[in-house]
């Protein structure tokens, strides 16, 4: 445990890590994603209720999922940037930090989309969908203090401690948003309460949900690379990689 | 012995540049240190590695032997500080930012001690005057006024002859000669050139820069 | 398979206007985010290579 | 003077309750020498609260409907502003790096800071805001609940607040950033101080909201002065 | 070199479009600097509206009755806010006092800073506001007015804060004192503005509130940079 | 005759105190004057004063024979002025900085006119760097590159010397005595002792303080 944290210190080190982890995943992401897709979009039926509308779910769902996972990762990787100093866990949050934005952006997005057939509007202040829509926001103030604070070390602890900050407060607004909710007036939409699926319809679900989380590392990874090398452009084995 | 702070093998990097490497310091009781270097060389960063406030990117910064981090408090407990900006505030007066200071110290000072500091730096009569009344020498020699007023074993000063006029130059030289004399240790960068320069240790950075 | 035609896949039972930009979006993201980090390595070698030529002028 | 003089041992060493007491003493002075800056606030709510009626209708029915939310956001909002300036100046002029310097626990130096803030800006805000819930035709029995729950809730908002300050005092634009890092973490705040004023209005109690309020104060006076200390700590080494 | 050949005659004298261009490259180059603080007053906005909804009530009716005065005064306070920095920094360098001393008309170089301002602040809040009004179940047929009502005020509204920023520049705790000074200069812009987009919700005609709102404006070009530049000079001489 | 600036009977009050009163000041082609003083005298209001920044509280002030508020526009078309705080705005470049510079000053010049200036002040390399990037003394140069940069007979500079190394100050008296020598003006306020000092008339406030 010590020696791999140790080893973890070394930008060097963890820029070969990545390099060999990358291919399996962008394979995996490409296969899953693919399969998904067409299983999705063409073979599994359509829904009893909603028809071929509810064929949304299957990006709707995994960047939900996404876009609160990304964020846990990006807190887990600033406290061990602040508690060990490892560099390579900021980097790691930095490059982490747009896709998870991106993701929640599609969850609403999709979710918006999806909400005019089956609610009949884009928009309604739902529990779930305000958690969402703050939960955007502290993606955006995340990269906005990086942002303000340029690339230096400084800025680095900064976000670091905002995204502690935030990480915690997340299931603090799931829990108020819900109960808020309840306060006012009974709950219009319930999410979980649906038919049981047939697993014609889960498998695909869970495809994609796999080939996203698969797309993510892959992704992250190759950025976590360009990030190392970027910070670490004076060293000499960064500079042996230019030729 | 107060005094027992050295610094091995230091390095400071900024922007892709190294300011300096492998810099020794070793600081005892009596030494008085000043440090050279054109503008840019790194004097400020020097000082900030020096107490703290920067972490070097290598090397180690020892106080009695220990890590800095380590020994922090009883670091701190020894250290007087004047940056850049002294840590005056503008709106209150000179009594009252000299009281706050020594209570940051850790010391607790009577109001007539706090008078005869700033009758000290030549403010008498400007107690109960608001800083931001005040010329810039004036409000630099309020925080002058802590080094009466705090006794610390260790003074790091950043540019102290900063908008001083020249009785004032002549008062401070004397002041830090005179901490030495009592055992004190002083580090500051300064461009000018002290009148009993035999007494004074120089640190020069970036020679080559 | 859940269509009879081409032209009822891409109808989407009625729903095109909804399920189509959301697979797009989606779609969209993750290429251009292919796209983006591609753009960052190569701009980021060329900037490596630079830098080398102008160390090995300077030296 | 002898090398043995060398007066290491101070003339009186201060207790942390002491230093504590300094600093509060340096907030209050400069508090004072501000004069009416205290009274800002207090203006920037009754003028929101004076602009909706005129941006939205000024029916009383619709008004106080709106009031209880509307009053909490404008007092969420004054609070924000006043934050900008907690350790803007303390930080221009090298106070701050005095503070890191010293041999005293920051967090409570940080603490204290905090405590005057509230003591300046939340407390007048959450006494008034049931003269201006007047204004809005508010009635008077919703008084008691929205004095205390401002009084609980802004603290919160203080201490959270807090910490986006430390953030952004070295950033040339803290202001906006500073509402973009900090109102998401408001929100749960706003959340259950508007229902708590709501729920009492409705003949509710609006006692699980408050003590939801307690339980986030201690979690913010247990947490954020550490929080403080180090966004500071991070914004001043330059 | 003789005493005659002092070169008083300067290489090319720069003409007044020359100078403004110049400072209008620096203010782009010092927003291009600060990368995305553009964004910052889009995302108050955004936040303002999303905070109405958690603390009033998550009915649309409700909301649709006020999102045209709910995003008016958020777009408001978004100016407002991103006001307070429009000269601090040029004051605590030295460039307001440079600016003072140059040989150029200064309301000229002002309106220059304004003018930056606004297409950095006010166009992107008139451009995203409906966007928002969606959250807030805005009719989509009011977006022309809502855009049309926000370029047209938000000018005004950046000229009329230039004048409290400028006053307040030199004051450690300008931002919310800037607020009192500026937000009764704002309440008429306000009034016409919301009017104008809940007259056309209503289905009358937005022009004659739009008309107001460009005399405003007129006005307000006219006056305000010889306003702003004598503020400066108060506030700076110290 | 490109300087003709007088000063008669001027006086100035702050806070109930007269820091000085009954002051003759007249400056011509080839004047270097440098007011001194102790801390607190004046030296910055006097400047304030000349500039036109402050209002007299006794006295007038003539440019070329005219009250100074009725000359203005053609009084700042001479004038160079560098204050405590030298008007470089710290995100921009170098570069940015003096491209602004000159187009105040209604000058008209080249990318490599300033590249030029910015060499003559030893920041060759950091053409593009911010200036919050760099040091103190660096950031100064910047300001003082504008004596190359922006030609003018009229120099008014407050505590030029501030933080700039024994290089720099060699290079910044030079730089004085040669404008000078050219047939300008130079009111200085500085704490330093000039090399040259007999090329320099010394006016000195409040003696009596
Ligand atoms: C802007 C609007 C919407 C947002 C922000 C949103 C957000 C979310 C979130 C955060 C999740 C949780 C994912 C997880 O962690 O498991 C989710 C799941 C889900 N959403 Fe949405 N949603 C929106 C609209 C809709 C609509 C209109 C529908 C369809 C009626 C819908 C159906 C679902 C379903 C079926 C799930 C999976 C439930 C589960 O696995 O727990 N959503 N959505
Ligand atoms: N803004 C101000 N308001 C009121 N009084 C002031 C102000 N600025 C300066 N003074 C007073 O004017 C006196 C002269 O100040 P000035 O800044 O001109 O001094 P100076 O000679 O430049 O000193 P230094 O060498 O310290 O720069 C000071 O003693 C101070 O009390
Ligand atoms: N905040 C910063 N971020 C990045 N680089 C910096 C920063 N501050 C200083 N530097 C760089 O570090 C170098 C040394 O700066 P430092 O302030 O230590 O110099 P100094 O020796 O104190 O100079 P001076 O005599 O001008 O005060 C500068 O050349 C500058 O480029
Ligand atoms: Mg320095
Ligand atoms: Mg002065």
């Amino acid at each position: 445990m010590w020696t791999f944290v140790h080893k973890l210190g070394s930008p060097k080190w963890c820029h070969a890590l990545c390099a060999r982890l990358q291919p399996g995943f962008w394979i995996a992401a490409g296969l899953l994603l693919a399969v998904g897709a067409v299983w999705s979009l063409a073979f599994s039926p359509p829904d009893y209720q909603m028809g071929d509308s509810y064929r949304i779910i299957y990006v709707h769902v995994p960047a939900a999922i996404l876009a609160q996972s990304v964020f846990v990762g990006m807190a887990l990787a600033s406290a061990v940037f602040l508690i060990w100093k490892i560099k390579v866990a900021d980097m790691a949050a930095t490059v982490m930090a747009p896709f998870g934005a991106a993701m929640t952006f599609l969850g609403l997005f999709t979710g918006s989309l999806w909400g005019v057939p089956t609610w009949g509007t884009w928009w309604t202040w739902d529990a779930r969908l305000t958690a969402m829509l703050i939960q955007l926001f502290l993606y955006i103030g995340v990269i906005a203090l990086r942002g303000a604070y340029g690339r230096d070390d400084q800025g680095a602890k900064a976000v670091a401690v905002l995204t502690l900050v935030g990480v915690v407060n997340i299931p603090i607004i799931k829990y108020s948003v819900v109960w808020w909710n309840t306060l006012h007036q009974p709950a219009t939409f319930t999410l979980t309460e649906r038919p049981a699926m047939p697993a014609s319809m889960w498998v695909p679900l869970l495809i994609m949900v796999l080939g996203f989380y698969s797309f993510f590392i892959a992704l992250t990874l190759y950025r976590l690379r360009n990030e190392i090398m970027r910070r670490e452009s004076r060293t000499r084995w960064v500079q042996a990689l230019a030729d | 012995m107060n005094v027992v702070l050295d610094a091995h093998e230091l390095a400071c990097e900024r922007d892709d540049r190294w300011l300096f490497d492998s810099l020794e310091l070793h600081l005892r009781d009596g030494d008085i240190v000043r440090i050279e270097g054109a503008n840019g060389s790194g004097k400020t960063s020097l000082l900030k590695l020096l107490t703290g406030q920067l972490v070097p990117d290598a090397g180690r910064i020892e106080w009695h032997g220990q890590p800095l981090a380590r020994a922090r408090e009883a670091f701190r407990r020894s250290l007087l500080f004047i940056g850049h900006e002294p840590g005056v505030a503008a709106a209150l007066t000179a009594q009252e930012n000299l009281a706050w200071s020594a209570a940051m110290a850790g010391v607790g000072v009577s109001a007539a001690a706090i008078d005869d500091a700033l009758a000290g730096v030549g403010l008498t009569g400007f107690e109960d005057v608001a800083a931001n009344q005040l010329s810039a020498g004036q409000r630099r020699r309020i925080a002058l006024a802590r080094l009466d007023l705090v006794p610390r074993p260790l003074w790091i000063l950043d540019e102290p002859f900063t908008a001083i006029d020249r009785h004032g130059v002549a008062w401070l030289e004397q002041r830090v000669l005179s901490h030495g004399e009592q055992g004190g240790a002083v580090i500051m960068t300064t461009h000018h050139t002290f009148q009993a320069n035999d007494r004074v240790d120089s640190l020069i950075l970036g020679a080559t820069a | 398979m859940a269509f009879d035609s081409f032209s009822a896949f891409l109808t989407m039972g009625g729903y095109a206007r909804y399920v189509w930009p959301a697979w797009g979006l989606a779609t969209l993201m993750i290429v251009g985010f292919v796209l983006w980090a591609r753009r960052e390595r190569r701009q980021l070698m060329q900037q490596l290579q630079r830098r080398r030529r102008r160390e090995a002028d300077s030296a | 003077m002898s090398s043995r003089e060398m007066p290491v041992a101070t003339p009186t060493r201060l207790g942390w309750a002491h230093v504590c007491l300094a600093q509060l003493r340096r907030e209050l002075a400069l508090a004072r020498r501000r004069g009416g800056d205290w009274l800002n606030p207090l203006l920037f709510l009754a003028l929101v609260v004076v602009l909706f009626p005129l941006g939205i209708s000024p029916q009383p029915a619709r008004l106080a409907d709106v009031a209880p939310g509307l009053l909490w956001v404008a007092a969420l909002l004054a609070m924000l502003l006043s934050l900008d300036a907690l350790f803007r100046t303390d930080h221009a002029d090298g106070t701050l790096e005095q503070m890191l310097l010293a041999p005293q626990p920051l967090p409570l130096l940080c603490l204290t800071k905090v405590v005057v803030h509230w003591l300046l800006t939340g407390v007048p805000l959450a006494l008034c805001a049931p003269w201006l819930g007047v204004l809005l035709s508010l009635p008077a029995g919703a008084a008691p609940v929205l004095i205390g729950s401002l009084l609980l809730g802004s603290a919160t908002l203080s201490l959270i607040g807090a910490i986006g300050a430390a953030l952004t005092v070295g950033l040339p634009r803290g202001g906006i950033l500073l509402s973009l890092l900090i109102l998401p973490l408001y929100i749960p705040v706003l959340i259950f101080g508007a229902g708590a004023v709501q729920t009492a209005l409705a003949g509710g109690s609006a006692a699980p909201a408050m003590a939801l309020l307690g339980a986030m104060l201690a979690l913010a006076v247990a947490g954020a002065p550490f929080a403080i200390a180090g966004a500071l700590r991070i914004s001043v080494n330059g």
